[in-house]
């Protein structure tokens, strides 16, 4: 039965793919409240499991595969599918906020109207380009993407220098021990980067004791013997703390508001 | 490491078994003490802070989706903001969220439904306030500030996986003084909080924010079953370097990659060849 | 004199800034010499010691773009010179990228720059496998064991089983080299998924942007990563290794003159703490 | 006016719209952000049809005859019962699949991330340190070998002590530990915001060359 159909017969096992599955996930409705929880728990049970018993279970040594190993491409792809289905959410929060800003002429209404003609204007010229490729819909496209899109990533990325810029006047001062510190390392990093910055201690040698004070050398080393390992230490936490928060998702013993109300 | 070695299953289900113990433990009555987390505490005061001022507060569970890397930490940080959403409930306060992701937006309703309800005042919550903003980073950072200069937000709270829009944020958010409390396990982008905001997760501090907040016994299970994971490591660390400098790579060739033969896990490595490989 | 400077308006910094980037631009002047830094170095010798390598040089070297335009100023510098320098060798490649769908067109556009120079066919010496969606981990770790399968078809909708240059390329094993050129961590998916998934690890090289090198010292210094371009710096000195100077080379006064305006306002606003402070003290205050 | 030069154009007026946030927020902002946003969104949609749905579900299901995707549409829609109060429910259901999905790889990444890490701090040397012998430029005294992989082991130790929450870390000995692993991690900060500041000054570097250069044409 699993096998590709073709012609008419394929329409026919669509659509009877779609009424059987339709029925089923409109009759799991049906299920009584209380075992709405524990149904919800074995689900995320299951797919937990999918993935810990393809990494624990024992291999082939020559395939280096277990008799689950081959199912993770086509898992992969159903994820992948199933999410692209949520983006409407998303679109339809942003469709409702801004057709009731335009319907009650909320104030600042007509920048709604733009957002809502860029967001037809890109998504139509983008799929005209797709099905009717000619020079005239590859500009059109190029227009909002290129002009448009590209460029409004490229801005809002940059205008971070400058937030860097006043973030970094403002915090680097000696106040106290913690922001000296914060101070001198990021200086010295900052020297050391440069070609201005490793000109001024270029006249030290390059090997020998000497050689340590040279800027880069410097930044080299708060980089490699004194920034790794604290940041190798807070990551080895921070794999504690995932792997243990994602215990309790997969057992469904995590509490909190999502997880705790009544469904 | 594509599947566990024979090590790799002894030592994660040594850890498995030990979370889940103290989670159990805990769940069974046993009540485990957690130190104070300085940033945490200025949760309330930010929330006090806008009710003051009465003008609205600001809140975001960062811009991780749902997959491996991230989704563990994007369901952390929206329990953080459940419990931001449940104070400015108790305040009568009102607290916008920004998303990113168009497939948490129907978790993030439900989670903050249920914190406005908790906070004994359901109608208060307003669907328009938890807007999808855009999937895209920046028109995310570029939607945030307006936001933030608009609505002349008094507080914000920024939690879960950040990136480089971390700034952008949080500089808007100084610029218009707002108290800013975030919390990131993203280590690149703390540096960026501690200069604009007024309170910094750091680190696990993030993981261990929820347990702190809520005192759920199960959290806090959980936060010492990682206590106990932290002090095994730091016995595998001591072991492994004093072993190391006896030249016997006993506790390296247990962590590698490849399962070694236990024949010849005590066999020195011929020098120079380095860690890893 | 203090209070006037710890009170300066930001926007008089953003326009020192501004400045200090493009008065250099427009007056252009010699960058100093570059000191190449060691991890810079170690990326070009794995690049030339997989060339010199007979058991890897026929393998297919994947050229990871998972960038966007918005990082191409450091990113799209470095992934050019790693093409070239691939091409030089006359080594086969693979453009693909995981991370953003820009990736696959800035991938292709730098191969199209660059082929005719080198005599590069697409499909005989190259192919771009395109964009991949979908979670990161799961794909890379479908690639190591299946890359036909994972991913499907090239750019241009032909089926990687009937491209020339893919015979033969089933997974991991037959990958000599994997250059993953990085705005985010995705780093992360190759060491965890990839590089040690075959028979022997494939040597993996990173050049990124500034930011996530610092994330990736610790991989540098457990050797999981063979070497390390460091943002617009590393590019430039890359371009140096590579005696072919471009973009990099080009802008690094401004890279200088920036950060220097940076410094000097750090040591502003210390200087105004001081004075604020010893106005304090002078009137009996702490 | 050629595409290109329309492009560049329409560009550079969005570069400047969005900086002008940097004066204060504005009309001008205003528009430039609703653009992006609707932009932003529009290219999304078109890339989930595009680059996901066609390729992975549409045609694998219509050209290749693979009919059993159909059901993924029904199972898809259970994220909008969340606008039923009645159903909502059915999308913790699907929730719950991913959460799983999510969680299970764990494991993995936890081996995988984790134990190379774990391996490049036990494999420090404290006698005879490479670095003391290494030929080049990073060659070290073997004092200064020493002392800098005693350093870097001291401090992982610190900032992982620092990071224990289950007790009161009243101990003297204890506190001033945690207290170092505080200074260092702010040492390990600054050097990410140095570094980092490198990072962002490139992409500014890139617009304004983009501006002089390929709007106004007057910077080589």
């Amino acid at each position: 039965m699993f096998t590709p159909k073709t012609g008419p017969e394929l329409w026919l096992y669509i659509a009877g793919a779609l009424l059987v599955s339709g029925v089923l996930v409109t009759s799991l409705q049906l299920v009584p409240g209380r075992l709405r929880k524990p149904l919800i728990a074995l689900v995320t049970f299951l797919a937990g499991l999918f993935y810990i018993a393809e990494f624990f279970l024992p291999v082939d040594p020559t395939t280096r595969a277990n008799f689950l190993t081959d199912y993770r491409a086509p898992i992969a792809q159903v994820n992948q599918v199933l999410l692209s289905f949520a983006v409407g959410v998303g679109v339809y929060s942003l469709l409702t906020l801004h057709t009731k800003n335009i319907v009650r002429r909320r104030q600042g209404w007509g920048f709604s109207v733009l957002l809502l003609a860029a967001m037809f204007g890109i998504l139509v010229t983008g799929l005209l380009k797709e099905y009717r490729p000619n020079p005239i819909n590859q500009a059109a496209f190029s227009l909002f993407f290129d002009g448009g899109l590209k460029s409004l990533d490229a801005a809002m990325f940059s205008i971070v220098a400058f937030y860097i810029v006043s973030a970094a006047y403002r915090a680097f001062r000696a106040r106290s021990v913690e922001a000296t510190i914060l101070l001198v390392s990021a200086s010295l990093v900052m020297l050391g980067q440069v070609s201005l910055g490793q000109g001024l201690t270029a006249g030290l040698p390059t090997s020998g004791f000497l050689s340590n004070l040279r800027v880069e050398n410097i930044r080299e080393w708060i980089l490699t013997r004194a920034s790794t390992p604290a940041l190798l230490a807070v990551e080895l936490g921070l794999g504690l703390g995932a792997l243990s928060t994602s215990i309790r998702l997969w057992l469904s013993l995590e509490r909190g508001s999502y997880f705790e109300k009544d469904v | 490491m594509d599947h566990a070695t024979p090590f790799a299953r002894v030592f994660l289900l040594g850890l498995f078994a030990v979370i889940v113990g103290m989670v159990l433990w805990a769940q069974s009555g046993k009540r485990f003490f957690i130190r104070r987390i300085p940033g945490l505490s200025a949760i309330d005061e930010a929330v006090g802070r806008s009710a003051e001022m009465g003008r609205p507060m600001l809140a975001s569970f960062g811009l991780g989706g749902l997959n491996a890397q991230e989704g563990v930490i994007t369901l952390q940080a929206l329990a953080i903001v459940s419990d931001v959403a449940e104070a400015a409930a108790r305040f009568g306060n009102r607290v916008i969220v920004p998303v990113r992701i168009p497939a948490l937006m129907p978790v993030a309703e439900e989670a903050l439904r249920e914190a406005y309800t908790r906070g004994g005042r359901p109608e208060a919550f307003q669907l328009d306030d938890l807007m999808f903003l855009s999937d895209r980073q920046f028109a995310y950072a570029a939607g945030v500030s307006g936001l933030i200069n608009r609505e002349k937000v008094a507080s914000i709270f920024l939690f879960g996986t950040f990136f480089a829009e971390a700034l952008i944020i949080a500089e808007n958010g100084n610029r218009v003084g707002a108290v800013q409390v975030a919390g990131t396990p993203s280590t690149t982008q703390v540096p960026f909080f501690i200069a604009a905001c007024d309170y910094v997760l750091i680190g696990d501090e993030f993981y261990a924010a929820t347990a702190y907040l809520t005192r759920q016994p199960t959290l806090l299970g959980a936060i010492v079953g990682q206590d106990i994971g932290k002090a095994v490591l730091l016995f595998f660390i001591l072991l492994g370097v004093v072993l190391t400098a006896l030249n016997v790579p006993l506790v390296v060739n247990l962590f590698a990659d490849q399962a070694v033969p236990w024949a010849e896990m005590l066999r020195p490595v011929a020098p120079a060849a380095g860690a890893g490989g | 004199m203090g209070k006037w400077m710890h009170d300066i308006d930001r926007r008089w910094l953003y326009l020192l800034l501004f400045l200090a980037v493009a008065l250099p631009m427009l007056f252009p002047s010699k960058g100093g010499s570059a000191v190449i830094l060691p991890e810079t170095q170690s990326f070009y010798d794995t690049v030339e010691r997989v060339a010199a390598d007979p058991k890897r040089r026929d393998k297919l070297v994947l050229l990871v773009a998972n960038f966007s335009a918005s990082t191409a100023t450091e990113n799209l510098n470095q992934y050019e010179s790693a093409m070239r320098h691939v091409m030089r060798h006359r080594l086969k490649f693979a453009i693909v990228s995981f991370a953003d769908p820009q990736g696959r067109e800035l991938g292709q556009q730098t191969a199209d720059k660059l082929a005719s120079q080198f005599g590069y066919q697409y499909g005989r010496d190259y192919v771009n496998w395109g964009f991949k969606t979908g979670d990161i981990a799961l794909n890379v770790k479908a690639l190591a064991r299946d890359i036909p399968g994972t991913i499907g078809k090239d750019i241009k909708g032909t089926p990687l089983g009937q491209i020339p240059v893919m015979q033969g390329v089933r997974g991991v094993d037959d990958i000599g080299l994997v250059v993953e050129t990085a705005s985010a961590d995705t780093l992360e998916y190759w060491l965890a998924y990839f590089r040690a998934a075959g028979d022997e690890p494939v040597p993996l090289l990173f050049s990124c942007t500034a930011v996530m090198a610092v994330e990736a010292y610790p991989f540098l210094r457990s050797g999981q990563i063979q070497g390390m371009l460091n943002g617009l710096k590393g590019a430039g000195e890359y371009e140096t290794l590579l005696q072919s100077p471009g973009f990099a080379t080009q802008v690094s006064p401004s890279l200088s003159w920036a950060h220097f305006v940076i410094l000097f306002l750090i040591a502003l606003g210390n200087l105004s703490l001081f004075l604020s402070r010893r106005r304090a003290g002078s009137r009996g205050g702490a | 006016m050629p595409t290109e030069r329309i492009v560049v154009w329409i560009a550079a007026f969005c570069t400047l719209g969005l900086y002008s946030i940097l004066y204060r927020e504005n009309k001008v902002f205003r528009f430039f952000e609703h653009l992006y946003i609707g932009l932003g969104t529009g290219y999304l949609l078109y890339l989930t049809w595009n680059d996901t749905l066609k390729p992975r579900w549409w045609e694998p299901m219509v050209q290749e005859g693979r009919w059993w995707w159909a059901c993924a549409v029904p199972v898809g829609l259970m994220f909008y019962t969340v606008y039923s109060r009645k159903h909502a429910w059915m999308s913790r259901l699907i929730f719950g699949l991913f959460f799983g999905l999510t969680a299970g790889q764990a494991f993995q990444r936890y081996a995988a991330v984790q134990f190379p890490l774990i391996r490049s701090v036990v494999s420090v040397p404290l006698v005879n340190p490479p670095e003391a012998t290494a030929p080049g430029a990073y060659a070290l005294s073997p004092y200064s070998a020493v002392f800098n992989n005693v350093l870097f082991l001291a401090i992982v130790v610190a900032v992982m002590s620092y990071f224990f929450f289950s007790f009161e870390q009243k101990n003297k000995a204890v506190a001033s530990v945690s207290k170092f692993g505080r200074y260092v991690l702010m040492f390990a900060f600054g050097a990410i915001f140095g570094s980092t500041i490198m990072a962002r000054l490139s992409l500014l570097i890139g617009r304004i060359h983009f501006l002089l250069h390929d709007w106004l044409n007057i910077a080589p």
